[in-house]
């Protein structure tokens, strides 16, 4: 496909992703719930049934059928790429993902593979109910076997896409639907493949570390932006990946700013956060005040804006997160031996 | 036989609350245009005879419903107030869960109402449990599952029926066939479309009835649950109907035929209720008269709702665990 | 009709076949006893008539199987070698997963066994989705999913047997009912336990037959399997057996009634071909010298398995990704 | 019911344990597959059915209809205990446990309720397969609204187990098959039902602290042995509790020993084990050397032993990380500000 550059939203570069992906790759099959005929539910599929015919088809509610479809069809040689409408509702086939697709090439030793992508969205947005609004990236990290990504730009949701499609291990690509129709961006198409993996620093300062991933990464570059006009210089880290972490990226960083604040949407505890910390204190590299996590508190996500408000992080829960690492701390956090 | 002149003061209070809905539906459009209502919203129209019908036929709260994201008509039905529905849709302390839920995941036991549900399926085996508890606590309970079309294709319907069938449950399943799962016709996605037919293979009895017909389904919930109560377990009610809106707020419903929507609205329960009422003698003032009253009903609430003090964010972190 | 004579030749090798699963069972139960085999393991003593005619009936590895834990069987009968099946269940790096499996997850793709499954009803969607390739890649491809009668019960297969009903895919669903769930009878668990009525549900043809007629089998999965390749669905088998050994080794078998296992033993298929065959005028001295081949080959191959080396802990880190 | 010691086993001791909810509380119900007239795979429940009658009876292979079940009957006042009988088969009904029960009381604002308990048992065994060797605890820790536990001993499989039916919340008790047969000891049986949350010191030691739940317990006592014959005196904290998760216990006993070491058998990226040392590190509470966390690496659990072994930490694993953080760090881990 020859390279070009154009203005897309983020589902426009995501529907590019598989269009693409649909012309290049005989094997490719794209499956799931009103993603055919009606092009999806936000549209990021549209038009796409009518190019590529029945390899594009709708399916029942059914996501065990969808997922377990697509892992059969990847282990005689297709390369199915499946919708779940909302991360929620992996969950009521799970198993499909963790006990199924994870286990294929380890523990038939490459015999077999499933190479299937996993198209989702996440996020809360106001008036989103508990069953519709939680960040379960955990989930997918935790698990050996799966490649799990959150694309926060129109590039990265044609990039990490087209990476998914081509990897040929099971891939969860969680997108979130608060950016599916932003403002559009110019978006690189054409480019050969990237690989799976990587951080981007998406701003470059010396204070502070901000890691972040998906929509958060918008609030942590506005709290960047806060936080220079009063002058504290913070290095904004996309981590992109959640499986694999680019944590040498992070202790790259850390190690020259000695300080630590990731930020994401999913719960604090026991949220990627917590990995991202721990990567970095059991490596050794120092740090001058104690990391800090921003996430959502332990609550179940409520609907109205105004308590929504109140638990997802915004910038400038970020911003005194980030303020808490620089202001000098009373105790000494570590001592050297 | 019922007694016809009762029966019509009954057919006369099931309009007053299928007009209760569908004015409650219509202004809760208005606030979602406005945005004082924010979010996806999936609206009942065409479908109140199902809940209103239902409802009737139930002796709530003993008895408790599990409805779907398509909820407000079922909450509705069950006596849920309509300030505190406004308030829940509306985000305000007054809600029925104080913003809690929204319109997709609001609740009522008070009234009989358990909760709607967003995951499709899911309220099919939790309303099973509810039904197993009757067969402990001598209460008599009997438990309704209603759910779309499109969720008969959801494993956890299917383990549901199993249960409920193996066990004898008193637990009502109740398909609103509205022919969609959300933007694909149902028909598609199934190689039977007579739903009801699935109950067979769990030695359920089946039924499919007119679901435009508050009296039918009425008179068809009383007689599945008078058979559950006595100990002879579920049924399955399939209720054809027709979604005279979109799936959700903002739904461009492109999968229409032409004429699909002129042919369902001349069909739709509220339309039917009020010929049938005609003629059985009410009046066409009588009828306008009690129109008015409910939208004034509707618009009061709402207004009082809008009152009503935003969502207090100071107590964002109560209720979590006991 | 078939040359009755070939037809001979033909069971005479499916019997070596069945008898080849057999030893190889009573093997693993020997060496499980001694210790040189741990963990749970399932063994499919009297199931070997529905492996061995299935497969007799299908183009492997072009056709592929979808088993369960209970799944050793279904790989001899696909053609796995007994070294790496011993290989495997041992631990050893000659094993068909290098020990990776084990006795409930192991797979050999060469010979069209996809893989052991030891989630209940998890293989169901795979094979679905196997057969989903087959209308894209032109490969004539049939995929069989095979659970037990206690897994119709889990919502998985239940979606499976959906979507392969209206995409018309080439997938038998093959139950093997050997009327139990674990230690549980299947039929308390059920409310009609003619489980292939299941199928009625998603307008998918369902029979039920003698599990433990090889003959019976075969050509019931032939005909079958011609009827998906012709591009007509799915079919669901059921196929009627006995499992004559306990659900996993050690299992006490509390749930039997008495007598159960003597008449089991009566009509199990090596015992039913056995007798079929003599009557074709196979002589006992044949019989015998059959038998006797086979289990010096299993033995055999059982003996150079516990000479292979163990699987080398440093390759544990290999082939989670490409 | 009466105070008394007796010596039992683990899967003695849960089954009391029951036997005494089912008798105290007559709005428990005890339901899952082959538990009752079987008396479960594992023994655990024998003799309950016979006791109690139908209060106590087998489902189908439908764990979405048993956790649902469970939610519905607890709705209306039931408080029911179910089995899922291997944790792996938790991912085919996940979305029972994440997307309704936890969601009932907060949702509701304390309306409805869902007091139902969870029993299962994970772990590796030599020879069992990849779907039957998980540790899971991940999954359930990161879910606000849950409660989960990890019984180490006869003592914990009675005590947590009765906190748990008493609670009003939905938990999950995650046992351990590996212990259910082993070695009796004496457990005191009938005392006030306890707290749900709280961990234990297992072994008191000034050095380092060793922090573990569930199974690995054990190796980690057996380590702390070695370790001390080494002159290295290891404080040995069993958690218990994953959600609520005791971090203060933590903080508390690096606070005095100064290091701190995390043993799990789930996999070590995305454990739990992650958000101990975040939760420490955090604090501030001071480290004299990089933590050290012992966890499953990244593969799935192979089923032949020799590869078990590799994968799964034994006490030996333990002992070289604790040893790692008693040897002097070239670098400083962390300079004072
Ligand atoms: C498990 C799950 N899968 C998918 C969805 C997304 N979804 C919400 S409504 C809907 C269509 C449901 O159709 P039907 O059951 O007929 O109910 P209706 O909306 O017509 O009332 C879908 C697919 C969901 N909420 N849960
Ligand atoms: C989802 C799931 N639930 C429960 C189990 C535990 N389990 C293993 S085998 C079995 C019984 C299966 O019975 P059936 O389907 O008849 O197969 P059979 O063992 O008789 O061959 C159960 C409940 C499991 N492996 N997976
Ligand atoms: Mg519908
Ligand atoms: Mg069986």
């Amino acid at each position: 496909m020859p390279e070009e550059t154009r203005k897309l939203t983020y589902a426009q570069a995501a529907n590019e992703a598989l269009r693409r992906a649909l012309a290049e790759i005989p094997e490719t099959l794209l499956f799931g719930e009103d993603i055919a005929i009606p092009g999806g539910v936000f549209g990021v599929t549209k038009g796409l049934q009518k190019s590529f015919g029945d390899r594009v088809f709708d399916t029942p509610i059914s996501e065990s059928a969808i997922l377990g479809g697509a892992i059969g069809a990847a282990l005689v040689g297709r390369r199915p790429i499946v919708e779940i409408m909302w991360v929620d509702f992996s969950l009521v086939a799970l198993d499909q993902i963790v006990n199924q697709a994870a286990n294929v090439r380890y523990v038939s030793q490459g015999k077999l593979t499933a190479p299937i992508t996993i198209r989702t969205q996440q996020g809360a947005g106001p008036g989103s109910c508990a069953q519709h609004s939680q960040s379960l990236e955990t989930f997918f990290a935790h698990v050996p076997g799966l490649q799990a990504c959150m694309p926060a730009t129109a590039q990265d949701a044609y990039d990490l896409l087209t990476a998914a499609i081509h990897s040929d291990d099971p891939t969860i690509v969680i997108e979130n639907r608060n950016l599916y129709h932003g403002e559009k961006a110019e978006v690189r198409l054409g480019a050969a493949p990237g690989p799976v993996g990587g951080a981007a620093v998406r701003r470059p300062g010396d204070d502070v570390t901000l890691v972040t991933w998906g929509a958060m990464l918008h609030r942590a570059l506005e709290a960047a932006d806060e936080l220079a006009a009063q002058g504290v210089s913070v290095e904004v880290l996309d981590m992109r990946w959640l499986r694999p972490l680019d944590t040498d990226a992070v202790k790259r960083s850390v190690a020259k700013t000695g300080r630590l604040v990731v930020a994401h949407e999913a719960h604090r505890f026991m949220g990627v956060g917590a990995e991202v910390v721990t990567s970095v204190v059991e490596s050794g590299v120092p740090l001058v005040a104690p990391p800090v996590r921003v996430g959502a508190p332990d609550v179940r996500i409520p609907a109205a804006p105004t308590l929504q408000a109140a638990v997802i992080p915004s910038a400038s829960v970020i911003v005194d997160a980030v303020r808490r690492t620089v202001q000098p701390v009373a105790t000494l956090v570590q001592q050297g031996v | 036989m019922r007694d016809r002149v009762q029966d019509v003061d009954e057919l006369a209070r099931h309009l007053a609350t299928m007009l209760r809905i569908r004015f409650f539906e219509e202004e809760i459009r208005r606030l979602r245009a406005e945005g004082a209502v924010v979010g996806s919203v999936h609206l009942c129209n065409g479908q109140e005879a199902i809940y209103v019908g239902t409802c009737a036929a139930l002796d709530l709260p003993t008895d408790v419903v599990f409805p779907t994201y398509r909820g407000h008509g079922w909450a509705i039905a069950c006596g849920a107030s309509l300030d505190a529905m406004f308030g829940e849709l509306l985000g305000r302390t007054s809600g029925l869960n104080g913003g809690r839920g929204g319109s997709a995941y609001l609740s009522d036991p008070e009234h009989g109402m358990y909760g709607e549900n967003s995951i499709v399926g899911a309220g099919a085996p939790i309303a099973t449990g509810a039904a197993l508890a009757s067969t402990f606590d001598g209460s008599g309970r009997v438990a309704v599952a209603a759910f779309g079309d499109g969720a008969v294709n959801q494993g956890s319907v299917h383990e549901a029926m199993n249960f409920a069938s193996i066990r004898r449950l008193p637990v009502l399943f109740v398909i609103e066939n509205n022919r969609y799962s959300e933007l694909t016709p149902t028909a598609a996605m199934v190689t039977s479309d007579r739903l009801f037919k699935r109950s067979s293979a769990y030695g359920i009895p089946g039924v499919r009835i007119d679901g435009n017909d508050v009296a039918i389904v009425r008179d068809t919930v009383a007689e599945a649950a008078r058979r559950a109560r006595a100990g002879d377990g579920p049924v399955v009610i399939e209720a054809m109907t027709e979604r005279i809106v979109g799936h959700y707020i903002g739904d461009v419903e492109s999968y229409r035929e032409p004429g699909e929507l002129d042919r369902a609205l001349e069909q739709e329960p509220i339309v039917r209720l009020s010929r049938v009422l005609e003629s059985a003698g009410m009046t066409g003032d009588e009828l306008d008269a009690l129109r008015d009253k409910v939208r004034a009903e509707v618009a009061d609430a709402s207004a009082r709702a809008l009152e009503a003090p935003l969502a207090d964010p100071s107590t964002v972190m109560e209720h979590l665990y006991a």
